[in-house]
């Protein structure tokens, strides 16, 4: 089964999917999501494992060969972003049963899961893939589940949002397809790898050009990257809570990951950023994002909008990173990644404690929460310390990579603009402290008790992992170095 | 010349739509679209997709607009900002494109990379590799089966999306009202449901083949799916939702949904237990052109259980909900004149 | 060149007009519209670069040698099926929009919101 | 024997052709709904008929003659059925045929037609 290992880690969660629909009773499915997310994570620790000591591993499909059928490759970068996705997923899972409770209707908890699993297999089946048009079915599945799962909200804001991001996501899923469509009429292959050597020798065509910026706006749509970002902030303020926490956790990954892998892998480094200003054209739009969506957190009056427009902010970070266009930068990136993962699936499963107990995420409504749910407030301050890049967290390795890597460059300007950028974090971090700790409760909260055992377990968990990966950088650095050295073709 | 003549009529069509402020008409010209650009694609050969985008661009999804539209209003409201952004965009976007297509090979071009790649080995090796003339069943079914299975994927999650968003829960008393509404409309629509009753029965019959004969002509499960929900559709809509909830128990029907997405999976997981890869038919019995016979005979069956059903499913509730809006509005209407 | 991109160049067209529905046009249905017209315009894109000149339909047959590229036409029936799902999800979008705004029209939904949004912060200014 | 078939299916074929175009015209010249209706419903079903009958004589192969004679039954039933539901449609929603003056003599009608 050892060698199947790559298949199954997409084919288990959406085996399980249809499955569900036909247990449909919501305690049991929840055991049977969490059970199948679980083995997916699983899986994808063994395919790390085997990928650090063995190297890529190709599955080709139905036993065609690669070009001629669909092949699934996992590389370190692959298999950390597979690590990522089915661990956070995993965690958030064993929140939902008790957070679905008071957000969802009773008859529609299966279709809860169902969504959220086949959502889970789009994102681990983009990233496993080793076919463009594959990627593209897969990314279907994750974006219709997501539209589905977003639109279950509880306010009828959840529908606009749904709504917008279905328009976005479509016409970004088709911009993708255009794209590739380009690609494939300049080589006659829709396999990455083959792409990848076949592309070069028709790099100066003007169809190429244009089929990589289809595909990087397409992706960009997705990632929700300034100036495209205006879908993200509804649609992650009013979705389920818990769909929150794993779309904000994992969803944006999967968007940096295509960039990532389109840029590098299949249009090529040279391609990418000689023939073509990308280089200068994402620095500035990067840093434009973090300054303009940290200042827009700053005046949000609902604090999963606050954190929602943070995420924008972090994928700047990502984004600047990635255009620094070294080693260095893009461990930084890929770290960030993880890290991001961390710490914001930590605050929004408090977010989703918090809206379990009181109702809703106003910001006026947290006064006072610090005494009445001290463990749910301590985890939003540390993911909150850790999106600023403070020390022993998470958030600080990360930082420190990005700035060694354009001091590296010698760009010390953007090093000190990312450091401005993140003193707007610790503005908007703050906001949600002063109103929590400093502020008298409110009289309907006094009542209000800290958060239940099952939101605590996954909270803490992500919690102590922001603190663990902080000081013990070993794993983390490790991956994402080796998966960066991988896409430059250094061997390490 | 005649793809040509298509393509004109297609930009004409298109812009009509844009001009067009009620939106049924435009639903229509939407349909006319989809069935023109159906026509465009047997012009080009791609009688599989033409057969597919007529089911779908001019049926289910005019269809299913149509039922929206007698939700919503069909009038669309004048926007008073001016669209000169929105004009921005699209100029440059297709300036873009019109740049990228200067380097593009020619049309129907023979030594273009496309067909000098990997087409050749599916037109060549098919017949021994795989054993069928229809070559896109080939590619569809064998080569690129997993990209079929994403697709049948899609179209479940789609189900249960529509499912989340649409379904309501039914009460008895609720459907028999229904009912009574629905009988009295029996006379109005006698002619069309006697016709309907005797052609029923040949579009079931037709899916079958449609079916069946994928591997030798046009057609395969997702065609199939699409013409067998019509027929109950068809129905439903003659003889009135409560009466086809009767006829066909819609968690039933789901079932079968999710049946479709298992049976296509089992298909994979058995080739993985014979000692193949994932989907791969050659294990699946002790001669390999056998084994992909049957392996391309289970999956069709698989999508073709799992669009039929969706599409069933997703009818239903776009109509449910439609008579749940009626209803609620009948009981406010009582209401008010009550007080 | 100009016969031999002709046909590319009205299907940007026909794309074009598609993305300009959907952009423009503030009525929720009429850029689902604009959204599937945009889609089919991509699959005629895609299917006129498999034809070949003297090519048939590619269902082998003897005595004919020149079939045109099986590929696109799988890919496109895959597209299709998710451009039918995305327009299914998006109407029952549509149907409860309008049954929680009581509107289909983007700027009266948007006005709503933002009203909503503004007495909620009036609230918090007087309490 | 080969010229006989020839001649007359492109006889068919062309008289069938005929009234498909003298549908369209109809189409659009005819004054109001439903004698554009009648245009298109009458000239349709038999245009594709004979164009039908006219490929069916020409057809070597049984599959495709068998397939033809299906095709032609279907449209037979579907083309008149339509027409029919079309005009119901119209005047059950309260379109008036151009010309009827009196609109009393058009609601008796609307009573006798429910009954069909």
């Amino acid at each position: 089964m050892i060698t199947h290992l790559p298949i199954l880690q997409v084919i288990i969660p959406l085996m399980a999917a249809p499955l569900c629909l036909l247990l449909n009773r919501s305690r049991l499915v929840w055991l049977f999501s969490l059970l199948v997310s679980g083995l997916a994570f699983t899986i994808s620790v063994l395919l790390l494992q085997q990928v650090m000591t063995s190297g890529v591993i190709s599955y080709e499909l139905g036993g065609w060969q690669a070009p001629w059928g669909i092949e699934y490759r996992i590389d370190q970068l692959n298999a950390f972003l597979l690590l990522i996705i089915s661990g956070i997923s995993t965690v958030v899972l064993f929140a939902a049963h008790t957070s679905i409770e008071k957000e969802i209707p009773k008859d529609k908890h299966t279709y809860f899961y169902i969504l959220y699993l086949l959502s889970l297999t789009g994102m681990l089946g983009i990233v496993a893939t080793g076919d463009a048009f594959n990627v593209f079915v897969f990314l279907e599945i994750s974006s219709l589940s997501a539209y589905a799962l977003i639109a279950m909200g509880q306010k009828r804001q959840a529908l606009w949002a749904s709504y917008q991001y279905l328009i976005m996501g479509t016409i970004g899923a088709t911009f993708i397809l255009i794209g590739i469509g380009l690609m494939y009429q300049m080589t006659g292959t829709l396999n990455m790898q083959d792409l990848s050597q076949r592309l070069p020798e028709v790099a100066q065509t003007r169809t190429v050009f244009v089929s990589f910026a289809f595909v990087i706006v397409g992706v960009c749509l997705k990632l929700a990257m300034f100036p495209l970002h205006l879908w993200l902030p509804n649609a992650y303020a009013y979705a389920p809570s818990i769909v929150t926490a794993f779309f904000a956790a994992t969803a944006t990954k999967v968007a940096v990951y295509l960039l990532i892998r389109f840029t590098f892998s299949v249009f090529g480094l040279s391609f990418s950023f000689t023939t073509i200003p990308l280089q200068t054209l994402f620095m500035a739009l990067g840093l434009i994002g973090i300054f303009v969506a940290s200042t827009t957190a700053i005046y949000q009056s609902n604090v999963k909008h606050l954190f929602a427009y943070s995420s924008i902010a972090q994928i700047g970070y990502m984004i600047v990173g990635f255009s620094v266009s070294t080693v260095a930068g893009l461990t930084a990136t890929l770290l960030h990644m993880f890290n991001h993962a961390l710490m914001k699936g930590a605050i929004f499963l408090a977010l989703a404690a918090v809206i379990y107990r009181i109702g809703n995420v106003e910001l006026k409504s947290f006064r006072g929460l610090g005494r009445q749910m001290p463990l749910t407030m301590a985890a939003i301050v540390i993911g909150g310390l850790s999106l600023i890049g403070a020390p022993l967290t998470v958030g600080f390795v990360s930082k420190w990579y990005l700035l060694t890597a354009l001091v590296e460059q010698g760009w010390w300007p953007i090093a000190v603009l990312i450091l401005l950028g993140s003193m707007l974090a610790v503005v908007y971090v703050w906001r949600v402290i002063e109103v929590a700790y400093f502020k008298e409760p409110l009289q309907q909260n006094i009542k209000v008790k800290e958060a239940p055992m099952s939101f605590l377990i996954p909270i803490w968990t992500l919690v102590i992992a922001n603190i663990y990966f902080g000081i013990d950088t070993r794993l983390s650095v490790q991956v994402a170095q080796a998966a960066a050295q991988s896409l430059f073709g250094v061997s390490p | 010349m005649i793809d040509i003549v298509l393509l004109t009529l297609l930009v004409v069509i298109a812009i009509a739509i844009i001009r067009m402020k009620d939106l049924f008409a435009a639903v229509m010209l939407a349909g006319i679209y989809g069935l023109l650009s159906a026509s465009f694609f047997v012009a080009m050969d791609a009688v599989d997709v033409a057969f597919t985008e007529a089911a779908v661009g001019a049926g289910i999804s005019t269809l299913l607009m149509l039922v929206v539209i007698t939700m919503t209003g069909s009038k669309e409201k004048p926007t008073r900002h001016k669209p000169f952004s929105a004009l921005f965009v699209v100029i440059i976007t297709g300036g873009l494109l019109i740049y990228g297509t200067l380097d593009m090979p020619y049309f129907g071009s023979a030594d273009a990379p496309i067909h000098n790649h990997t087409s050749p080995r599916y037109i060549k090796d098919s017949m021994q590799e795989i054993g069928i003339p229809n070559i896109v069943t080939s590619v569809l079914a064998s080569y690129r089966a997993f990209d079929t299975f994403g697709e049948v994927v899609v179209i479940f999650t789609a189900g249960i999306g529509v499912l989340t968003l649409l379904s309501v829960a039914r009460s008895k008393e609720n459907d028999d009202k229904i009912e009574a509404i629905n009988d009295s409309m029996h006379q109005q629509h006698l002619v069309i449901r006697i016709i309907s009753k005797m052609l029923i029965p040949f579009i079931f019959l037709f899916a079958l083949y449609v079916q069946f004969h994928g591997d030798f002509g046009p057609g395969g499960g997702f065609q199939a799916g699409v013409i067998f929900a019509s027929a109950i559709i068809l129905y439903t809509m003659l003889f009135g939702l409560s009466t086809a909830r009767k006829v066909i128990n819609q968690t039933f029907v789901q079932i079968i949904a999710a049946l479709g997405v298992l049976l296509y999976g089992s298909v994979g997981i058995v080739s993985l237990m014979n000692g193949g890869n994932f989907l791969d038919y050659n294990v699946l019995s002790s001669n390999p052109i056998t084994g992909q016979h049957l392996g391309i005979l289970l999956i069709e069956w698989g999508v073709g259980c799992t669009v039929a059903s969706v599409m069933v499913v997703i009818f239903f509730n776009f109509a449910g909900r439609r008579a749940f809006q009626q209803h609620k509005k009948k009981l406010q209407d009582k209401e008010s004149s009550a007080c | 060149m100009l016969i031999g991109l002709f046909n590319d160049w009205i299907v940007v067209v026909l794309m074009m007009i598609g993305l300009y529905i959907v952009i423009a046009h503030g009525n929720l249905i009429k850029k689902l519209i604009g959204l599937t017209i945009f889609q089919t315009s991509v699959f005629i894109f895609y299917i006129s670069m498999a034809n070949v000149d003297g090519g048939t339909a590619p269902i082998l047959a003897d005595g004919i040698n020149q079939y045109s590229n099986p590929l696109p036409h799988v890919l496109i029936l895959t597209a299709i099926v998710v451009g039918i799902a995305t327009t299914a999800l998006g109407l029952s979008l549509v149907v409860r929009i309008k049954e929680s705004y009581n509107s289909i029209e983007e700027e009266e939904i948007q006005q709503q919101d933002n009203d909503e949004q503004l007495s909620m912060n009036k609230a918090e200014e007087n309490p | 024997m080969d010229i006989v078939i020839t001649i007359c299916s492109g006889f068919l074929l062309l008289v069938g052709s005929f009234l498909c175009i003298s549908g369209g015209i109809g189409l659009l010249r005819f004054p109001d709904f439903y004698t554009r209706m009648h245009a298109v419903g009458v000239t349709d079903t038999l245009g594709a008929g004979m164009i039908l009958v006219g490929l069916m004589i020409l057809s070597t192969d049984l599959l495709v003659f068998a397939k033809l004679v299906m095709v032609l039954l279907l449209t037979l039933l579907i083309g008149p059925t339509t027409s029919h539901v079309l005009a119901k449609a119209a005047f059950h929603n309260g379109l008036l045929p151009k010309d009827s003056n009196n609109l009393s003599q058009a609601k008796e009608k609307e009573n006798t037609s429910s009954i069909l």
